[in-house]
């Protein structure tokens, strides 16, 4: 345990001098090379993008109200689940926690003072910034209407709306993640304190590290295809186009190679939250470390194999399906183990309930259920009828909304009295996480009925049989609206209104609990020597109950 | 590594050992090899690409780490087009082979319960 | 690319950067961070590489017509420039590295710069102009020959795949050369030693980089046309 | 109130949705487990006071392996069984009719060998396997029936099939599960499933058109293609009787099934597929013919092969 803990007390918290009141105006945070304030930039963008992501959501949501669409005209419809698509997986999903949390925490929980590459850092977000910009400037003037899948012929040729700027917004963001992944993983490697070895770490790092994995090696596949598929829409001629011999198929090879294992960057970075969170409130060291650590790993180098099971009934070779499939079920294990490993840790620990720990015990119940819905869509027969269904929007809301948003939430509920300096009403965070929750599943459970019974996703209007179960998710979607809407009120009221927080709220193990909250810009007023193992928690001999 | 300074000769030693390999690739082009020619001038282009990767980008010298980055690289490669291929040459296949098929039916002659059509 | 240049944080020399243990430290995670972002550029003409496998399994007839199009001497021409401009680079950073002199340093800098620009002009003037008169570029007035018969659509396909592909290596090259005028600027002011010249080195291994995908991309593009076939060629 | 279950109205249906009712039992499982154990652990470990500490916890090598090997189990038993399900259930029957689909934006135009052209409708016999090979004129779309639990992309420039056997009469749902446009939700329609003789019926019943193979056969003669394709096999060309459903050689060494694609490929790009023997002089008819054409011409060619060929010419 390092000393720096035992000075903070005298000096009173607002006088001491930390990153946030190091430097004012609006230079020191544009230009700034400080990964927490490049961190907080990160927080202000994607909050505004998931806001915007989550209006097409609620627009679809009340057209779908009626078997004729309520609200908008089919081509309105095709344009909101376009950008409820792009702007939720590329904006908000995947630079959510490795952004936010990520840039935040990463060197002061390996007891860096700052990130390998702070000017690439900086960088990076003027280039989400830009991209996001392209991205807003498509949606906002025309919409485009091809989804996020962005298949081809369709967005190559027959397409009229702005498919490129969008496709160039997404282009821009994906070096964006490079960059942040490069970022990530050389700071991890090269910069731990002295004493941090690789099996010290906090499992946040080890699934950080596997995230930037994914980062560097999956996004340029997506970038080359997105530029080839720019190109061949303004040239009229490319790889991709049928008419002389192209294989629409070769698009959705690309495409899927980057956007599977991109589902994994995109919860992931949730996984380690979430093994955070388990054991700072049952104040326990995690149950198989090892395992868990490695399970990172494994579905890091596994998601790059199985995207072919996007690709079912394709016309893709029964031979390639069976291959697919078989790895596909592979990549479940992985998570089966970390949640398992999850549950047995709060095995006979002293587990509380503040806001943090409610949001993980969701995380651990719904990404139980996303997770093995996906063995449905991993088995071939039952694939066929469930492919381009509800069923499949349900799988993945259950993995992305009920997943990586609330470990996202959880996340920034946890860190928020380090990052800010300020604890919230834990009273309105804990029904806010019940709102979401319930919100959630009234949302996304009829949807796995509506797949079953086969009505098609992406359908502006649909038979008048499927009217009760889409009444019932419109109803959750907008239970969930108000859910999302309560935190932001009460987390900005804290910010200006709520308790100092002490440099540990919690009393949780880490680096970053042993630097004063905010952290000064440097990160620790002494550089910490690390001696002890990753949440090593005092134990108690003897055995109870 | 930074310490390592490469010795001229061997700069120079590589660079014409480069400059041979390209007269060569471009030499052997021109003999007809049927399927070999492919295989000649991919596998002289990976000579080419590891001398350039082991003595000009000091690969040679570099540490263990460097070296993992390097293959995880080109591995990653090798998984795209190698599944990628994969689908492609094999959608033409028959489902169930003719040997395939006489072999699954022999040891299906008693219709064991599967769907009624199958017993047609 | 010029970014990852400024992100060696040039300061004065020896270039230390706050966040860093020591100089050591900052050297290996330079050099790890530009090795991590060649992987991904591997990855990023990986994608291209991988569908140019794909078609051309499917449509091996036509790629061979299509690469009879382009003329070897001038690919020859070009990959010989190209490790030149190779050699001429570890010679500038072995010349850091021994301490040899802003002068020397920097005539090798631009001697790279001037190689890699008669790689692009050759390429522009000879073989881009020259198909662009005969009609073979698609998108620009590509014109199906009769002698292609009815493989012509996947001749087109195949210059497709030869504009992309020699389109964003040269690319990279603008890129590369933009990289090693920064240099040369900090060269002339005297700011690499034999302690500090991790710009240097690592600007190399991007140029090196970009030397391996022509490597790669002369025998794909140029050699497997099944030249034998109608003897000699052009 | 709620509809639960859709219509099993195909051979394959009882055997997916036991496989869907198998899975959907072993998540309800594992999630009720994990929820139940969480509550549980809740309820009994939760934090007394504030300096409580918890005992050290030791990982079990025995615990990790078994929720290693045990989900792995399940996973294989899950993997084998839909496996065999999609393999055996993935090649239509010899004696299947044909019907032949062609996609287009916002409808599906189905026409039968027998002559009758439907827009977003499908007539069928209930108890006989139906073989349908789909085709696109431009975008993506994805032919799919959930009642008969099946469906298949159906893609520009190339063909795919799709079969099922019908085993109830009545009317069913056809979507297009493929996202390809403006009126992608109404590229609807529905499938009527009769009894054979009320098919037959049906079959007769519409206007008098000719057979896809006879219109092939004026196409063939329009287009003079008898002029090489001498059915004696003495022209320039291969004789084209007899030739569908075996294998060529190509001049490449290739053997190859003469089936659709091979057919569609050698009218779209004749060079590429040219049988060995003989010299590459067929010239591409790419953008002369449309799909419908395409189908007929290779619905005269397969007639060439059966027997009933009456007038051997």
């Amino acid at each position: 345990m390092s000393t720096a803990l035992a000075d903070i007390h005298e000096v009173p918290a607002e006088s001491r001098v930390n990153y946030l009141n190091a430097a004012y105006g609006i230079k020191s945070w544009l230009l700034t090379v400080d990964h927490k304030r490049i961190g907080l930039l990160y927080l202000a963008s994607i909050t505004l993008m998931f806001f915007v992501g989550g209006t097409a959501a609620v627009l679809m949501r009340m057209n779908l109200i009626e078997p004729q669409g309520a609200l908008l005209e089919p081509e309105t419809y095709n344009k909101m689940f376009s950008t409820h698509g792009i702007i939720m997986v590329f904006f908000f999903l995947v630079p959510s926690i490795p952004a936010t949390l990520g840039n935040f925490l990463i060197p002061i929980m390996i007891g860096a003072r700052d990130v390998a590459f702070p000017k690439l850092n900086l960088m990076s977000w003027y280039l989400f910034i830009t991209g996001s910009t392209f991205a807003l400037y498509a949606v906002l003037t025309g919409g485009v209407d091809t989804g996020w899948t962005f298949y081809t012929p369709y967005s190559s040729t027959y397409a009229h709306t702005n498919v490129i700027a969008a496709a160039l917004g997404v282009f821009i963001a994906g070096f964006s993640s490079i960059l942040t992944g490069l970022n990530f993983v050389v700071t991890i490697h090269k910069m731990r304190a002295p004493g941090m070895t690789w099996f010290r770490l906090p499992l946040f790092i080890w699934a950080m590290y596997a995230t930037s994995v994914i980062f560097v090696l999956g996004t340029p596949v997506i970038a080359v295809t997105l530029l080839l598929l720019g190109v061949e829409r303004l040239l009229h001629v490319g790889i991709f186009d049928p008419a002389i011999g192209g294989d629409p198929l070769l698009f959705q090879h690309l495409f899927w190679f980057y956007s599977h294992p991109a589902v994994y960057i995109m919860i992931l970075p949730g996984m380690g939250v979430i093994s955070e969170l388990i054991t700072a409130f049952t104040r326990k060291k995690i149950f198989g470390y090892t395992f868990v650590a490695f399970s990172s790993m494994g579905i890091a180098v596994i998601s790059f194999v199985v995207w072919g099971h996007h690709m079912f009934v394709t016309g893709q070779s029964v031979y390639a399906g069976l291959v697919f499939s078989v790895l596909s079920f592979l990549v479940a294990i992985p998570s089966a183990i970390k949640v398992f490993n999850w549950t047995a840790t709060l095995y006979r620990g002293s587990i509380s309930y503040q806001a943090p720990m409610l949001y993980a015990l969701g995380f651990m119940g719904l990404f139980t259920m996303g997770g093995l819905t996906g063995l449905f869509l991993a088995s071939l027969a039952v694939d066929v009828h469930l492919n381009g269904t509800y069923f499949i929007v349900a799988h993945f809301h259950y993995i992305m909304v009920g997943g990586a948003v609330m470990a996202y939430l959880g996340g920034i509920h946890y860190w928020w009295p380090k990052i800010t300096g300020r604890l919230y009403p834990d009273l309105w965070a804990r029904f806010a996480a019940l709102v979401i929750f319930v919100g959630f599943n009234l949302t996304f459970f009829p949807q796995f009925m509506l797949g079953y019974l086969g009505m098609p996703r992406r359908y502006a209007i649909y038979p008048a049989e499927f009217q009760v179960l889409n009444v019932m998710s419109s109803a959750g979607a907008s239970i969930l609206g108000v859910g999302y809407l309560i935190p932001l009120v009460y987390l900005i009221w804290s910010v200006r209104y709520g308790p100092p927080a002490g440099p540990n709220p919690w009393g949780a193990k880490g680096l970053e609990w042993e630097t004063p909250s905010p952290p000064p810009t440097e990160n620790f007023e002494v550089p910490p020597v690390v001696t002890e193992d990753a949440y090593n928690y005092p134990t108690r001999e003897v055995a109870r109950g | 590594m930074a310490e390592h300074v490469v010795p001229l000769k061997t700069y120079i030693g590589v660079f014409l050992s480069l400059m041979a390999l390209t007269a060569l690739t471009t030499g052997v082009a021109y003999i007809d090899l049927g399927a070999l020619n492919t295989v000649a001038a991919l596998t002289i282009a990976v000579v080419k690409m590891l001398l350039v990767v082991l003595y000009f980008m000091h690969a040679r010298y570099a540490t263990g780490l460097t070296r993992v980055v390097i293959i995880a690289g080109f591995f990653w490669l090798g998984i795209l087009i190698t599944f990628a291929l994969s689908d492609e040459l094999t959608r033409n296949w028959e489902i169930v082979p003719q040997a395939w098929g006489a072999i699954i039916a022999s040891l299906r002659a008693p219709v064991d319960g599967c769907p009624k059509w199958h017993g047609r | 690319m010029a970014d990852t240049v400024a992100h060696a944080h040039s300061a004065h020399p020896p270039g230390f950067a706050h966040q860093f243990e020591d100089i050591e430290q900052q050297r290996e995670a330079s050099t790890l961070g530009m090795w991590v972002f060649l992987v991904t550029e591997i990855l990023f003409f990986g994608g291209m590489f991988a569908s140019y496998t794909i078609y051309r399994s499917l449509h091996l007839p036509a790629f061979e017509t299509g690469s009879r199009l382009l003329e070897v001497k001038f690919g020859a021409i070009n990959t010989a420039v190209l490790i030149c401009s190779s050699l001429t680079m570890v010679l500038a950073i072995r010349a850091a590295q021994v301490g040899k002199g802003k002068a020397q340093i920097a005539f090798y800098l631009i001697l790279t710069m001037i190689l890699g620009a008669t790689f692009l002009g050759l390429k522009l003037r000879f073989e881009w102009y020259h198909d662009y008169i005969e009609h073979i570029v698609p998108g620009f007035g590509f014109e199906y020959r009769p002698e292609w018969g009815s493989l012509a659509p996947q001749v087109q396909m195949f210059m497709c795949f030869y504009f992309f592909m020699t389109g964003l290596h040269a690319l990279h090259m603008v890129a590369g050369i933009g990289v090693l005028s920064v240099l040369t600027i900090m060269a002339a002011r005297n700011r690499f030693s034999a302690e500090y010249y991790a710009p240097l080195d690592i600007s190399g291994l991007y140029w090196h980089f970009v030397d391996i995908v022509w490597i790669f991309l002369f025998p794909l593009l140029y050699l497997i046309g099944g030249r034998y076939a109608i003897g000699g060629g052009h | 109130m709620i509809p639960i279950q859709p219509p099993a109205a195909s051979s394959i249906a009882d055997g997916v949705d036991k496989l869907y009712y198998f899975l959907t039992g072993i998540t309800l499982f594992f999630t009720v487990l994990i929820f139940s154990i969480i509550f549980y652990f809740m309820v009994k470990y939760h934090r007394q006071s504030e300096d409580e500490r918890a005992p050290e916890t030791h990982t079990s090598l025995l615990l990790e392996l078994s929720w290693t090997i045990i989900p792995s189990l399940i996973c294989v038993v899950i993997f084998v069984w839909a496996s065999d399900l999609y393999v055996r259930n993935a090649r239509p029957p010899a004696a299947s009719t044909e019907i032949f689909v062609i996609g287009k934006q916002w409808m599906w135009h189905i026409q039968h060998p027998e002559g009758p052209r439907e827009i977003d409708e499908l007539h069928v016999p209930v108890g006989v396997p139906v073989k349908l090979t789909m085709t696109s004129q431009d975008v993506i779309h994805d032919f799919y029936i959930p009642a008969f639990r099946v469906k298949k992309d159906v893609l520009p420039g190339r063909y795919t099939s799709l079969w099922f056997q019908p085993t109830e009469t009545g009317t069913f749902h056809l979507f297009c599960a493929q996202f390809c446009g403006t009126s992608h939700s109404q590229m609807i329609g529905w499938v009527y499933v009769m009894s054979p003789d009320d098919y037959t019926a049906w079959l007769a019943g519409g206007e008098a058109s000719e057979s896809m193979a006879q219109q092939g056969e004026r196409l063939f003669n329009h287009y003079t293609c008898g002029y090489c394709h001498v059915a004696d096999g003495t022209g320039r060309a291969p004789s084209l009787v007899g030739i569908y459903g075996k294998p060529e050689k190509l001049a490449s060494g290739e053997m190859r099934v003469v089936d659709e694609a091979l057919i569609r490929q050698a009218l779209m790009f004749p060079n590429s597929v040219p049988l060995s023997g003989f010299a590459p002089i067929m010239p591409t008819f790419q953008g002369q013919f449309t799909e419908e054409q395409i189908l007929q011409l290779i619905a005269y060619v397969k007639s060439l092969g059966s027997e009933e060929r009456t007038n051997g010419k």
